[in-house]
């Protein structure tokens, strides 16, 4: 039987995943917003198994926003990344740090 | 377990479908052009096609960054799709109200798209 | 289910605002920057007007079923934001006049950030509140890279844009545990539910910690700051100028209404935490501001400095908290836009913005009022006597030690004179070092009309503003409690 | 007497706002007679409520000027406050700044941002008037910090000389060290009384009297610790032992604003605090004897360095710290009224010393060096006679029972108190080390005000070697067009150069500052011998005071009864120090030199000012380098030196090194720092939630 329990494990483990994808990866920032993804998706499931653990239909309607705002933020993370690029000619992580102190 | 398995059919009758399909889709055409004679290979037909890229280049290499506008103004589009599936399953319970918030949200798209298109987002060049 | 529109006036002029503005400007041509600028201005004005006047008590209660509400504390927040967001865009005209990147669109995305904060300050439900945040970082986001030609303002924005989100999924992760836990994202329903449990479990725990770690971001409380010199300096400093008030605001309530109104009765399980932030923050400006050549990233640590003494007055809690916290909000918008402004208008022999430090040498020589005026600013932001910036310190500390919290106070104390080192260095630039090359200072007459007003109200004259502004804050923190 | 309060109070402040704002519209002349005709017309007001309460005309008024706010239990009324002891400060403050205005009408002729300088001396005055007119502590502490900024400005006034800098960066800095002490306190009171209201703690005070509190992990007792924490305060502000080296490089202000800021008024803020509340302090005997020892020991170091000081101001320095120290321990003793009544005469005389030395360093062309002085009685014959009354009343010249100069009567009162104290109720052993170091200062404080006189008026000419009047001479310098002139007017007629003149003449000061001059000089004649019964009487000065301070009447009429031998020893001490002055200055000028040559070791130690800079240095300075040149890229000693002894800079920036390290512009370690925080509060909470 999947439980409660089982769903937020993954999606701990999932947000887990996530966080050390962004501080882990050196190399690519496209690399950092898939692990943004991962992190927004174990949301998602969190929100999801507590809606159909509660009976309450609050946690899935959350999750459609959650949803649809990481689109957004995943075409603006495109469109940022774009003009770094176009600077740069890079998209190496260790490529940003221009500024520092 | 048995019950739990018979639970699945109707996606394993889903696959099935889809896989005819598909192949009909795969095969039809080449079945057609050699019977109707219109089978003539030349290096371009043959060539694997690869959404605008010449195949058999280092994977690593970079993608035109047109590609990335476009794939940006596909997200948003897209994802906000999302939106409609629960609203109109429940739309019968939710009445007018829902209907006019979410055209007032469909605007929304739309004036984006307009004024993507006056900014000439959508041309290629 | 009623909609009451009548108490979300402000936020339906922007929203409806913001669309035309766009289509008609993107059919106007040259004259497109012109027409959203100013009809942003006027709608801001405008929106405030409605927010302040539109505030009878039938609509102070929840509304859209306990989404949203305009209660005092919204309408002062909403006030400070739009004002300050009015001052941002006004102050970004001049200075990109000069290059061709002064979009239309710029007005725009700043009007869609203030849409954001409006509905971050009313939120009274974490799904508002995480659309409103949301709204307001992603405009934002762009915002910082928007001087495209810029590789600082592109690292900027790309630096803001992965540290932001990878908060947003934080504060994410903890209201789904809150939710999880509590069984709604109702703030007063999450309050009813802390209340009731005796012991706290240790995932409904874990919630607060990371919602409140996901809302230090968006304030730049210490650990969470990293993000803040960084995008201070590389964004164009109109858009610094903005982050550095409007946002603050917005992300201050927002967190104050979170602690109050659905952690309140987790008062003892977060206290300790927002205590070590507000220190944190305190002594890790002060200090690393000390070495800036950079006056935008030395503002940005002022920022943070500041921002621990905000979290001063939440660590202390009840009605004379908030209300310190409220009055400091509306003082350091002052003080930063008048600090920003002067910034703003510097310009070196080339007509090229300048962001050094070394470049203040002499201005009091060339520029008396100039400089008189961002030593005000400096001043006030140490909190030195008799300049109104030592008002609001005053006040978080006094709400600080009548709620027995001394060692803070005294802490904090500690940490003014620690600040007051660097703010120092800025006048000692500005009045004794000699001037080394020519500098231009293309201060327009709004502009320096802004500075001169900003000059008075952190001058020993603003204490005369203590009155309305107190009654104001204490009305708006009475709505909390 | 409402109205004439408030106009006192703000006339500075729209004045300073006038010509600070507007200086450049109305012009200069007209900023200058703003500011100044403010000033004199707060002078005037305030006399009449000083002789108001000296008659008993008047009482005790509290002018209610803003209801300035409430948060929470905090109640804090912006009143002003008007008693004998506001009464006594006003005259001082106002009298003394608007002759200081006056005199800076002559002294920064040639400055060109005068109204710039006049609206700073009445911003400073406003701020001043402030705190001795505050009602609360927290409005006491608005005009402390006030007249500490408005200092700032004006001690680097001239911004272009690089010590001037250091010196107003070092005031600040120091300052806030002691205002840190001061807010301290201010909490500290808040949290035992639960109020800021002056008159409110002074009454709650006896009640607290043996209670303790909790501080840095131990038991104290709260009184002695508040007491304590407010006189670092005052510490700070007074340039008392530790906190005092400020003051001397204070002086690279221009004059006028030594002599009103850091002679007459700012400084005797801590004084005038500790009177203030003296009820409080009169509640916790072991604070007061801090306080004894501290004033005390400042009084003798001053006297001391001041013995071997050059620099004519800043002997002057040296003589205000010493100065300040005597009223503190005449304070520390619990003789509050006697050390009101040395501030109030000491005002005088000792803005007349320094507007004196301003006359005679503008006559020198700004050449500040005793050594290159000489000879000056006959070229500055008015300054010569002011600085001489000033320095008979500093030494405290006079007979008993007839007449003596302000200094006479206000340190005797002072010495006697101590002596008094000392052998009343089973003897005081801090007053007795007080009384001690008195007379001895007193010795030392009559050798130096001597050593001062003979050297600059005295002796022969030694102008020819002054670095500044050679460039007088030659014209090097642009704006002292007529001093050349004279240098012309002497080629054309060749008449015999006198030694030592090189040819140049020193010239009288202008009017406008010779009346200044002769104003203060009536005080510093007249002050003690007018007041002397008021301030210090037994029983006309518990009438006088009226509550206002503690006036121990038994203590005072103990004073009044020291046996004669006490009397004396001032009077005896001081024609010693003139003694040895004359015989070392006049009769055997070589003297000093073998004075020198003998005790070289004593006179390094003076002249290092007891190593206090370079112990600075040791504790906090060359740690910090050593720490700095391993964060450091290139050695920030030039900032470190700007800020000297101060731990919390070497602190700042050592720790700045460290964030900027932290701040490594990597993305992924930003995110690292986020999550590490994360971590840290969610452990923290799993913790707290056990």
């Amino acid at each position: 039987m999947i439980t409660l329990g089982h769903y937020l494990g993954v999606a701990a483990i999932l947000f887990v995943l996530g966080v050390l994808g962004i501080f882990l990866n050196r190399r690519n920032v496209i690399l950092m917003l898939m692990a943004i993804e991962l992190i927004l998706l174990a949301v998602n499931i969190n929100l999801v198994a507590f809606s159909a653990y509660l009976g309450d239909l609050t946690g899935q309607v959350f999750a459609m926003f959650v949803l649809t705002v990481a689109a957004a933020e995943a075409a603006i993370g495109l469109a940022i990344l774009v003009i770094f690029f176009r600077r740069r000619g890079s998209i190496a992580v260790d490529d940003a740090n221009r500024m520092r102190g | 377990m048995a019950d739990v398995a018979a639970g699945y059919l109707p996606i394993l009758l889903f696959l099935a479908v889809a896989l005819a399909l598909s192949s009909a889709f795969v095969g039809l055409p080449m079945l057609v052009s050699r019977l109707t004679g219109a089978h003539r290979p030349d290096p371009e037909k043959l060539s694997e096609y690869e959404c605008g890229f010449p195949a058999f280049e280092d994977s690593r290499d970079q993608f035109d960054v047109r590609f990335y506008l476009v794939a940006i103004l596909f997200i948003i589009f897209d994802l906000e799709v999302a939106f409609l599936f629960p609203w109109a399953v429940s739309l019968m319970g939710t009445g007018w109200a829902a209907w006019i918030a979410m055209m007032i949200f469909l605007t929304e798209l739309a004036l984006g798209l307009v004024y993507a298109w006056q900014k000439g987002a959508l041309e290629w060049e | 289910m009623t909609y009451n529109f009548a108490a979300i006036v402000p936020e339906l002029m922007l929203i409806i605002g913001e669309p035309i503005l766009m289509l008609t400007a993107s059919t106007m041509g040259r004259r497109a920057t012109k027409i959203t600028t100013w009809g942003t201005v006027a709608l801001l004005i405008a929106a405030t007007i409605a927010a302040l006047v539109g505030t009878e008590p039938s609509s102070a209660g929840p509304l859209f079923g306990g989404l949203l509400s305009a209660d005092p504390f919204a309408v002062y927040g909403k006030a400070l934001i739009y004002l300050s967001a009015a001052v941002a865009i006004i102050a970004a005209n001049s200075w990109f006049a000069r290059d061709d990147e002064h979009g239309p669109e710029y007005p725009i995305l700043i009007l869609l950030a203030t849409v954001g904060m409006s509905v971050m300050v009313s939120a009274t439900n974490m799904i508002t509140l995480y659309v409103g945040l949301e709204l307001n970082s992603l405009s934002a986001y762009i915002l910082a890279s928007y001087r495209r030609t810029d590789a600082r303002s592109a690292e900027a924005g790309l630096k803001y844009f992965v540290l932001g989100a990878l908060a947003s999924g934080i504060l994410l992760y903890g209201i789904s545990l809150l939710y999880g836990f509590t069984g709604s994202t109702q703030f007063s329903a999450i309050a009813a539910a802390l209340g009731r449990d005796e012991a706290m479990g240790i995932g409904l725990l874990l919630g607060l910690v990371f919602t409140l770690s996901g809302l230090a971001f968006k304030i730049s409380a210490v650990p969470f700051h990293m993000w803040t010199p960084d995008v201070y300096e590389g964004s164009p400093t109109p858009v610094t100028t903005f982050f550095a008030s409007a946002p603050k605001v917005a992300a201050v309530l927002l967190a104050t209404r979170v602690c109050i109104e659905a952690l309140g009765p987790a008062i003892d399980a977060w206290r300790q935490i927002i205590i070590f932030a507000a220190l944190a923050s305190i002594f890790l400006g002060a200090i690393a501001a000390w070495g800036q050549t950079n006056i935008k990233r030395l503002l940005a640590y002022s920022s943070i400095n500041n921002i621990g003494f905000v979290l001063i007055g939440l660590a202390a809690g009840g009605a004379a908290g908030v209300s310190a916290v409220l009055f400091y909000m509306a003082i350091y918008v002052v003080m930063t836009l008048g600090a920003f402004l002067v910034v703003l208008n510097l310009r070196n022999a080339a007509g090229e913005p300048v962001e050094a430090i070394d470049a203040l040498k002499g201005l009091s020589s060339r520029r008396p009022g100039m400089a008189a005026a961002l030593a005000v600013f400096m001043f006030s932001l140490a909190g030195i006597p008799p300049l109104f910036g030592f008002w609001p310190k005053l006040m978080v500390f006094n709400a600080a030690v009548e709620q027995g919290l001394f060692a803070l106070a005294v802490a904090g104390i500690l940490g003014t004179v620690v600040g007051a080192f660097y703010y120092l260095k800025i006048v000692k630039v500005m009045y004794f070092d000699e001037a080394e090359e020519e500098l231009h200072y293309a201060c327009g007459n709004l502009e320096a009309a802004f500075i001169g007003l900003f000059a008075l109200i952190v001058s020993p004259l603003g204490y005369l503003l203590i009155g309305p502004i107190g009654s104001a804050a204490d009305n708006a923190a009475g709505a909390l409690f | 007497m409402q109205t004439s309060i408030i106009l006192i109070v703000f006339l500075p402040l729209l004045a300073a706002i006038v010509a600070g704002l507007g200086g450049r519209i109305i012009g200069k002349f007209a900023s200058k007679l703003v500011t100044t005709g403010a000033l004199f017309l707060s002078c005037i007001l305030s006399w009449p409520i000083f002789i108001g309460f000296l008659t008993g005309a008047e009482t005790e008024t509290v002018v209610p000027v803003l209801d300035w706010i409430r948060s929470g239990d905090m109640v804090v009324d912006w009143a002003l406050r008007v008693d004998t002891l506001t009464a006594v400060m006003l005259v001082v403050v106002t009298t003394v700044s608007s002759l200081v205005h006056l005199y800076s009408w002559g002294y920064m002729e040639e400055d060109p941002s005068q109204p710039r300088f006049f609206s700073y001396l009445s911003l400073f005055t406003f701020a001043m008037l402030m705190l001795v007119t505050a009602d609360s502590l927290v409005q006491m502490f608005f005009g402390w910090e006030g007249v500490g900024l408005a200092s700032y400005l004006l001690i680097g006034f001239w911004y272009h000389k690089p010590s001037a800098n250091a010196a107003a960066m070092k005031a600040f800095v120091v300052n806030r060290v002691g205002d840190f002490g001061f807010s301290l306190g201010i909490f500290g009171v808040f949290l035992v009384f639960g109020t800021v209201s002056i008159p409110a703690i002074l009454e709650a005070a006896p009640g607290a009297v043996g209670t303790e509190i909790g501080f840095a992990g131990m038991r104290v007792d709260t009184l002695t610790l508040l007491c304590l924490l407010l006189f670092v305060g005052a510490m700070g502000k007074s340039a008392q032992l530790g906190l005092h080296t400020w003051l001397p490089d204070a002086m690279e202000g221009p004059t006028p604003v030594s002599a009103l800021i850091h002679a007459a008024t700012m400084v005797t803020a801590g004084v005038f605090m500790v009177c203030r509340l003296s009820p409080l302090f009169d509640a916790a005997p072991g604070a007061l004897e801090v306080v004894t020892y501290v004033g005390a020991a400042t009084a003798l170091f001053a006297a001391t360095v001041g013995t071997v000081q050059n620099d004519i101001k800043r002997v002057i320095a040296y003589s205000t710290c010493s100065q300040l120290g005597y009223m503190f321990f005449a304070a520390g003793v619990g003789a509050y009224g006697a050390a009101m009544f040395h501030l109030f005469t000491h005002a005088f005389f000792k803005a007349l010393l320094f507007l004196g030395a301003g006359s005679v360093i503008h006559a020198m062309h700004h050449e500040q060096d005793m050594r290159y002085y000489g000879a000056l009685r006959k070229e500055i014959p008015l300054t010569f006679w002011a600085m001489i009354f000033g320095t008979l009343a500093i030494t405290g010249v006079g007979i008993i029972g007839i007449f003596g100069f302000a200094g006479f009567y206000s340190k005797d009162a002072i010495i006697e108190s101590a002596y008094a104290a000392a052998v009343m109720g089973g003897g005081n052993v801090s007053a007795g080390f007080a009384f001690a170091i008195a007379l001895i200062a007193a010795l030392l404080t009559s050798f130096y005000s001597w050593r001062l006189i003979f050297l600059t008026f005295y002796g022969k000419a030694r102008w020819a070697s002054s670095e500044h009047v050679q460039h007088a001479l030659h014209g090097h310098h642009e704006d002292e067009s007529e001093v050349v002139a004279d240098h012309d007017s002497a080629d054309d007629h060749p008449v015999a150069v006198r030694e030592g003149t090189g040819g140049y003449h020193p010239h009288e000061s202008p009017w406008s500052m010779l009346v200044p001059l002769g104003a203060l000089t009536i005080g510093a004649i007249f002050a003690g011998y007018a007041f002397y019964y008021p301030f210090f009487g037994t029983e006309e000065g518990a009438a006088f005071w009226a509550g206002s301070l503690v006036h121990n009447a038994e203590l005072v009429e103990a004073a009044h009864h020291v046996p004669l031998w006490v009397k004396l020893s001032p009077a005896l001490v001081m024609l010693i120090g003139l003694g040895i002055a004359y015989n070392n200055y006049i009769r055997k000028p070589k003297n000093p030199a073998k004075f020198v040559a003998m005790f070289g070791g004593l006179h390094t130690f003076l002249m290092h000012k007891w190593y206090f800079d370079e112990l600075y240095n040791l504790i906090f300075v060359k740690p910090a380098m050593w720490i700095g040149r391993i964060f450091w890229k290139r050695g920030d000693e030039q900032t470190i030196d700007r800020f000297g002894p101060h731990g919390a800079a070497t602190a700042v920036g050592w720790g700045n090194r460290l964030t900027a390290r932290l701040q490594s512009g990597y993305l992924y370690s930003y995110a690292l720092v986020m999550l590490l925080g994360l971590i840290a509060a969610a452990s923290w909470a799993y913790w707290w939630a056990r």
